[in-house]
């Protein structure tokens, strides 16, 4: 069946790329990481996947050695446990965040899109003022309003990240909407509901998709680096990359590793979204399917 | 529609955009009633008991009545440069205050960072991408791949351990990793207290003001390694677009034109490609624009430069609403007149646009 | 330029162009596609040469082929392009090959011979071969101005002529200039007469210059005259050993090639030479028709209509002077009445220029119009070839006779159109011998083998086994 | 009907003014003319795919309504009902369902008219799960059936568009036409994009169904010689307007408005042999923004009178000319500069500082008079009368322009109408009949 031929292809022209297909194993394996740790920590040697279990007996960063692998930070917390574990909540975070804002903004993008005049233009508007600030410093002025926790802190970022879905997915749909086969499901008979539904959503998923791909990166490099400068603080023992490498500030040059295990853990997650993104964009790039 | 009718109708459209930007700031002050709105401009220091002053102000931007009325009396108060107050460890005192103090380092650190971007990120976007799949392309791809996704903050860290940390190499020890000059040389200076130099600000150009060559050449060292972090994080967003775009041009009809004329290689590059390529190069500035801000908070943060970002940082961990404001507004000031120029830029390189 | 000659090539052999067994194929994901296989023709000097046949007939790519423009993903695998006694197409099997790559097959280029070889064809291109696209809204660059493209052809091929130009006026004296301008006015204008008056004393680009005043379109009879009588200008002084430099070697000499990009001498030296190439484009514009050409010099393409960049597109093609001119499907993006228009500027250039024009088309119509002979190409495969009035009255080939009847009717109404059965075979993998063989009315056993060419009259050629004698 | 459509979000362009026409029942009418005439325009409002800014369009209505209608005065009490009972644009919700269903389109390209995302199945049962068509399980045998009249066998039916040939598309889209077995189709240029020997299938496909079926055919395209082989009657548009109407034949062999027989001559005939001239227009297709005045194709027209509607703009252009290589340069120079006062649509008036005596002006008006009939100068035929009155710093001549007369149908034998000055009203005898005359709504015979 003919759909079906489609996603292999896709996969194929995806697995010619080594460096795409890399970048899906890695990220594959994150994901696995991160739902063993969910359901079954200790299988990866993790004792609580849900605080860092400190040691104030030793509190100073301990180098690697056999029994903490990646040594230990401040306060006296083994690293390996606590990236494995924060692995988990930057993901999980990341990705709602992610997955809400790109629903916003395709909701909001496609319906302006499709009733285009006033109602666009309000819309429009208003994504432009959410994109007048940059996002950073916008995420941290709503973060510090609604309260310094990761749960505001991600809400944050939706509302900072679904303006520039809805930008996104608005151009896609407008495009779409010029094609003939608009125009003759609405002469056949068909309500703008259907026509939205049945031919706008499904050819804007596939560009948003990408979008979203490229995206997942740079969100958890923006969670971390706001966890960094001092989000979080509320729960101070929650496994968190960016947490992590500022408490192990103090101690970088004395004791490296405490920053380099969870930077290079988000370095190379963000490397690995990168490449899938790339793979995925060409894979679905109508020219490079012939 | 000539270059200027479009200049200025770009110029019109930034004031919603500017209403834009303090009615969000307006409404986050007012989140859950206005308690934080009066954090901001209760100025604990003053003589004055809060409790009165908290009254007056009450009065003032007429905190009872209806919240668009608020507005109105807070945008005005704003455009007086009433902007509160700020308490932080680094500085306490009125926002603007704080503002004119600490923009300047915050202006010279993305400045320099811009230019050596564009410096660099431009020929060698397009030379990765008229060399496409040789060795100089992949690295560049590989290069631009890294730099994009490496945490800003956590580059500047390794750099700090790379250059500070006995570990690796004393011989490293060339580049201060903290702050904006060395402290030894500017105790019981009359024109620098507290990481703030006088009358610009600027400490490069303060010390040659105050002919300490000394402390310029310090300074200057202290910003090396802060502006090499910022410019890598930023720079590989550029070549990527850079050479996708001019990817993109090469495989144009008027490409094949050209060649069909029989200009040479060369001519078919600079004359032809380049200018094309640029145009969505300079569409994507903006958001490369707000990378940059986005770094300069994180980088002041790491390397502990007295500028509008460490400021914001420093009022995040104080909890002080008046810092993070003030870091927003002015952040999002310096986005939207960025953009503005790009946008005008744009006018220039594209004669479509102006039609 | 490439020094390799054809063996049995005789400087004064009658055709321009001659290609044969061509064979091209285009490296997809899926397969190798064999777009052109065992094309051959010539195009001789002045004649125009139509190639017609339907979407991906490779006619197209026959025709960019010629200059070596195939796209990245296509190869000429065989075949020779034989240019004034020169092979365009020599070793092409070092410039690439296919591989086999975890089952499937994937092009190799060897890029230091293809630097090469685009510097030796850049000579020829727009010089000697030059093309017009189908498209004139993507072929011109959209953010350069129409003047620099048009002029940067004959900076790139004709700086001599640029310079004589200068230099003619500066030496010409007025007198002279009078007495010719007079002449005209008085006697027949024509290319024969106008050469002998300026014969007598020579210079060399006046009478280049001559011929474009008189032959512009956008001055009126009476002032031309006066034009040529104003033709003398002033050249700055320090520029003129600079012109005769130009003149004499044909490039910027090399004692000049720095300070001519120095800003402040540019405009002595350089300058000049664009100037000049301005005012040439300008006169190739109103060759071409175009109106208002001053403010079109200033502006971009987007401003133009299909039909007038189409024309910018021509005056780029004709800039150089060059002895073919490819016309890729020029009118196919253009109306009616604008179509019109273009086909009468061909007819003015066949009849000015005498250069040789392959002209693609898909249009049948066009081609009788224009073309002296027509080639008719069915799915990589070059079926007949015949000079125009034989074809269209006795067309042999059934794939011709069909698509002759399919055409419909603009001066009567028929009931039901003739039509070819089927569609065009996948060229992944063609149908074995004569590709039309799936489709054809009369097949029999032998088409399961290429025919060769059998001729059935003068310069009448058809690959088809039924006319085997 | 008259159709308005914006472009850029500031001008407003009458894509289609004052067009009329009919289309009965099973009958093909044809509509010609070059890209930016708004025949595609006239045709969406056929399907109410847009809104009119004026004027209004009837289905299936009546002969007697229709030709009770045109005898009201318009917005009458009467009027209205009609309208309400018959006009597209007042439909409500259920009457537009049934329109819908009985109305179709094919689009030229037909890349873009099929969704890239649904199969050939989902393509052609759309409108037939658009209208609930019962019973439901007989959907996927008479979506089969479709293709197959269409000349598509099962194996298409999984398949995606972009894995058929462009032919094999159109036909794909024809069979999604034929779904709901409507009475009227609208064929937007359905073979342009065609090659020839697919070209000739689609048609034959097309004439089959129009002959087995019954239906009424509204086709739209540039290329004449298609028209004429599909349509009954004809119908000639240009920038906007229709021009010439009538019977295909008709219009085809003896073509009236210039601006019909310049497209038919511009035609390229597959015969190397047929050496016929050709009549060349010279300019381009004007800009609908500032469509120019009275007949818009005058400034194109080789055979322009003076009364076409040539505006002053238009006349100082060629008098410039005219007046430079005629010993008035300065004059000239005034013109060219426009440095003139245009006092109305007919008259203006230039300076000059040289004085100027009767005789000169005469000069002047013999220039003109014997230039008027060089294409390039057609606007001077406009010119009525020159006048010159002479003062201290000079003269100043004054020009006045023939009063433009916008050109009407006239009927030039039974069902062939043609606007155009060239046959002013009443000059063949008979004038607009009812045939044609009035608001033309497609009409069907009888009740429906």
């Amino acid at each position: 069946m003919a759909r079906f031929d489609q996603t292999k292809l896709t996969l194929r022209i995806l697995f010619e790329n080594v460096t795409s297909a890399a970048g899906l194993l890695i990220v594959l394996g994150y994901v696995l990481i991160a739902i063993i740790d969910a359901v079954y920590p200790q299988l990866i040697g993790v004792v609580n996947a849900y605080a860092e279990v400190p040691d104030y007996t030793n509190p100073v960063p301990q180098p690697p050695s056999l029994q903490h692998l990646f040594g230990t930070t401040y306060p006296g917390i083994d690293l390996y446990q606590a990236v494995v574990a924060a692995i988990r909540v930057d993901l999980w975070y990341s990705f709602v965040i992610v997955l809400a804002g790109a629903l916003v903004g395709i909701l909001v993008g496609v319906v302006a899109a499709y009733y285009s005049g006033f109602f666009d233009e309000i819309l429009m508007r208003i994504t432009d003022i959410f994109l007048s600030i940059p996002y950073l410093p916008f995420a941290i002025a709503v973060g510090f309003v609604l309260g310094r926790g990761l749960d505001e802190l991600s809400l944050a970022l939706v509302i900072v990240w679904w303006p520039l879905y809805a930008r996104y997915a608005r151009g896609q749909a407008l495009s779409i909407k010029e094609n003939a086969y608009v125009e003759a499901a609405r002469a056949s008979g068909v309500g703008s509901w259907g026509i939205i539904t049945k031919h706008i959503v499904p050819n804007v998923l596939t560009p948003v998709f990408v979008q979203i791909s490229l995206d997942l990166g740079t969100v958890v490099q923006t969670f971390a680096a706001l966890t960094f400068i001092g989000f979080a603080s509320a729960n101070p023992l929650l496994p968190e990359l960016g947490k992590l490498i500022s408490d192990g500030f103090p101690y970088a040059i004395s004791a490296p590793w405490v920053v380099i295990f969870p930077g290079v853990t988000i370095l190379i997650f963000a490397v690995a979204m990168n490449l899938l993104g790339d793979g995925l964009r060409d894979a679905l790039d109508p020219r490079n399917r012939t | 529609m000539t270059l200027r009718v479009y200049i200025i109708r770009r110029l019109i459209l930034v004031f919603p955009t500017l209403i834009g930007l303090t009615l969000i700031v307006f409404i986050l002050t007012h989140v859950g009633g206005y308690q934080r709105f009066l954090g901001e401009y209760v100025n604990i220091h003053s003589a004055i008991p809060v409790a009165v002053q908290e009254q007056r102000l009450t009065q003032q931007f007429h905190l009872n009545d209806p919240i668009f009325v608020q507005y109105f009396y807070w945008l005005s108060a704003f455009l007086q440069g009433n902007w509160g107050y700020t308490q932080t460890p680094i500085y306490s005192g009125t926002v603007l205050g704080a503002i004119g103090l600490f923009l300047p380092n915050t202006i010279i650190l993305a400045a320099f960072s811009s230019i050596l971007t564009i410096i660099i990120g431009i020929p060698v976007g397009v030379w990765s991408a008229v060399k496409k799949d040789s060795l100089v392309d992949h690295s560049t791809r590989i290069f631009s791949f890294i730099g994009y996704s490496m945490p800003v903050y956590w580059l500047g860290l390794i750099l700090i351990i790379a250059f500070a940390s006995p570990a690796v190499c004393p011989c490293l020890n060339i580049f201060p990793i903290s702050g904006s000059v060395n402290i030894a040389l500017t105790n019981n200076l009359s024109w620098f207290t507290s990481g703030i130099s006088y009358p610009t600000h600027i400490l490069l150009i303060d010390s040659l003001i105050h002919g300490r060559l000394d402390i310029f050449v310090d300074a200057a060292l202290h910003q090396v390694l802060p502006v090499v972090t910022l410019t890598f994080s930023i720079l590989a967003s550029i070549i990527r677009v850079m050479r996708s775009s001019m990817e993109d041009t090469l495989n144009q009809d008027y490409i094949r034109t050209a060649r069909a004329k029989g200009l040479r290689q060369g001519a078919i590059i600079n004359e032809h490609a380049r200018r094309n390529a640029l145009i969505p190069v300079i569409t994507l500035t903006g958001y490369t624009i707000a990378g940059l801000l986005g770094g300069v908070v994180l980088i002041e943060a790491v390397f502990n430069l007295p500028g509008i970002g460490y400021w914001t940082t420093e009022a995040l961990i104080s909890g002080d609403i008046g810092g993070i404001m003030g870091g927003t507004v002015i952040f999002g000031l310096a986005f939207i007149f960025s953009n503005l120029i790009v946008d005008i830029l744009y006018g220039f390189f594209d004669p479509r646009i102006r039609y | 330029m490439i020094q390799e000659t054809e063996p049995n090539h005789t400087p004064g052999s009658e055709e321009l162009l001659r290609v044969s067994g061509l064979r091209i194929s285009f490296v997809t994901r899926s397969g190798v596609i064999q777009a052109i296989d065992d094309v051959s023709f010539e195009v001789k000097p002045g004649e125009t040469l139509g190639l017609v046949g339907e979407t991906g007939c490779g006619k197209t790519q026959t025709a960019i082929s010629i200059m070596r423009l195939t796209p990245e993903a296509g190869i000429i695998e065989k075949g020779e392009i034989w240019f004034r006694g020169t092979n365009l197409a020599k070793n092409i099997d070092k410039e690439f090959r296919i591989v086999s790559k975890k089952n499937r097959k994937v092009l190799k280029r060897n890029k230091a011979k293809l630097n090469n070889l685009e510097r030796e064809l850049a000579d020829i291109r727009g010089n000697h071969i030059s093309m017009v696209f189908q498209e004139p809204m993507t072929s011109l660059n959209p953010v350069r101005s129409i003047g620099r493209q048009v002029s940067e052809v004959l900076l790139t091929h004709d700086l001599p002529r640029l310079s004589n130009r200068i230099l003619a006026r500066h030496a010409v004296p007025p007198e002279a200039l009078r007495e010719v301008a007079d002449a005209l006015a008085h006697q027949r204008v024509s290319r024969e007469n106008i050469r002998e008056l300026v014969g007598k004393y020579d210079i060399p680009g006046l009478e280049e210059q001559i011929t474009s005043v008189i032959y512009r379109r956008d001055i009126s009879e009476g002032s031309k005259i006066q034009r040529i009588k104003g033709l003398k200008q002033e050249v700055n002084s320090a520029s003129l050993p600079f012109l005769r430099g130009v003149s004499a070697q044909g490039k910027i000499p090399a004692a000049y090639r720095f300070p001519a990009r120095i800003p402040i001498l540019r405009a002595r030296f350089l300058g000049l030479l664009e100037k000049e190439a301005l005012a040439v484009s300008s006169e190739l514009l109103s060759m071409v028709g175009m109106p208002n050409i001053s403010s079109v010099l200033k502006g971009y393409p987007h401003e133009l209509s299909g039909g007038m960049r189409q024309r910018v597109m021509i005056a780029m093609a004709i800039a150089a002077s060059p002895e073919l001119i490819i016309a890729d499907e020029p009118t196919s993006a253009l109306d009616v009445t604008i179509q019109a228009q273009i086909l009468q500027l061909f007819r003015e250039l066949k009849a000015n220029l005498n250069t040789s024009i392959l002209f693609i088309s898909h249009d049948m119509g066009v081609i009788a119009e224009i073309c002296d002979r027509v080639g008719i190409m069915y799915a990589g495969n070059l079926v007949e070839i015949a000079d125009i009035v034989d074809l269209f009255s006795d067309p042999r080939h059934p794939y011709t006779k069909g698509l002759l009847s399919a055409i419909p009717p603009s001066d009567r109404k028929v009931e039901t159109l003739g039509l070819i059965r089927g569609s065009v075979p996948n060229l992944m993998n063609p149908p074995a011998g004569c590709r039309f063989n799936t489709r054809c009315p009369f097949v029999f056993d032998k088409c399961s083998q290429m025919p060769p060419p059998i001729p059935v009259k003068e310069g009448h050629y058809v690959r088809c086994w039924l006319y085997e004698k | 009907m008259k159709g308005e459509k914006v472009i850029g979000g500031t001008r407003y362009v009458h894509a289609v003014d004052e067009a009329q026409l009919t289309i009965g029942e099973n009958e093909v009418v044809g509509l010609v003319g070059e890209s930016g005439c708004g025949k595609t325009t006239l045709g969406r409002l056929v399907l109410r795919l847009m809104e009119p800014s004026k004027g209004t369009a009837f289905f299936l209505i009546p002969r007697s309504s229709i030709d009770r209608y045109r005898t009201l005065t318009a917005g009458s009490k009467e009027a209205r009902t009609i309208e309400r009972e018959y006009s597209i644009y007042r439909f409500d919700r259920r009457k537009m369902k049934e329109f819908r269903k009985d109305t179709q389109i094919v689009f030229q390209d037909p890349f873009s008219s099929l969704d890239p995302h649904m199969t050939i199945r989902a393509i052609v049962a759309e409108p037939m799960k658009a209208h609930h068509y019962r019973p439901k399980d007989e959907i996927d045998s008479k979506v089969s059936k479709l293709l197959e009249e269409c000349g598509l066998g099962e194996q298409f039916l999984e398949k995606l568009p972009h894995e058929l040939s462009g032919g094999q598309r159109q036909r794909v889209a024809i069979a999604r036409a034929l779904a709901m077995s409507p009475r009227l189709i609208v064929l937007d240029e359905p073979t342009s994009a065609l090659d020839v020997s697919v070209q000739a299938q689609i048609l034959n496909l097309l004439k089959r169904f129009k002959s087995e079926r019954g239906l009424s055919f509204l086709f739209i395209s540039h290329h004449l010689a298609v028209v004429r082989q599909m349509s009954d009657e004809v119908y000639v548009m240009y920038a906007g307007q229709i021009v010439e109407k009538g019977e295909t034949e008709a219009v085809f062999n003896s073509p009236a408005h210039p601006y019909t027989i310049a497209l038919l001559s511009a035609i390229p005939v597959p015969d190397p042999t047929t050496k016929r001239e050709k009549i060349l227009l010279k300019g381009e297709i004007p800009d609908l923004v500032r469509p120019p005045g009275g007949c818009r194709f005058h400034p194109r027209c080789p055979s322009a009178l003076g009364n076409c509607g040539w505006s002053p703009d238009e006349a100082i252009g060629s008098l410039s000319d005219v007046l430079a290589s005629s010993g008035f340069p300065g004059l000239s120079e005034a013109l060219k500069s426009r440095d003139c006062r245009i006092i109305d649509d007919q008259t203006f008036e230039v300076h000059t500082s040289e004085s100027l005596d009767a005789s000169q002006v005469e000069s002047i008006k013999r220039a003109v008079a014997a230039k008027k009939d060089n294409q390039s100068n057609f606007a001077l035929r406009a010119v009525e009368d020159i006048t010159s009155q002479s003062d201290t710093t000079g003269a100043t001549i004054r020009v006045r322009l023939t009063v433009p007369l916008v050109p009407e149908f006239t009927g030039l034998g039974t069902r062939h109408f043609v606007a155009c000055n060239l046959f002013p009203r009443g000059s063949t005898g008979q004038g607009e009949s009812n045939e044609f005359g009035g608001v033309e709504p497609p009409v069907r015979d009888g009740q429906h």
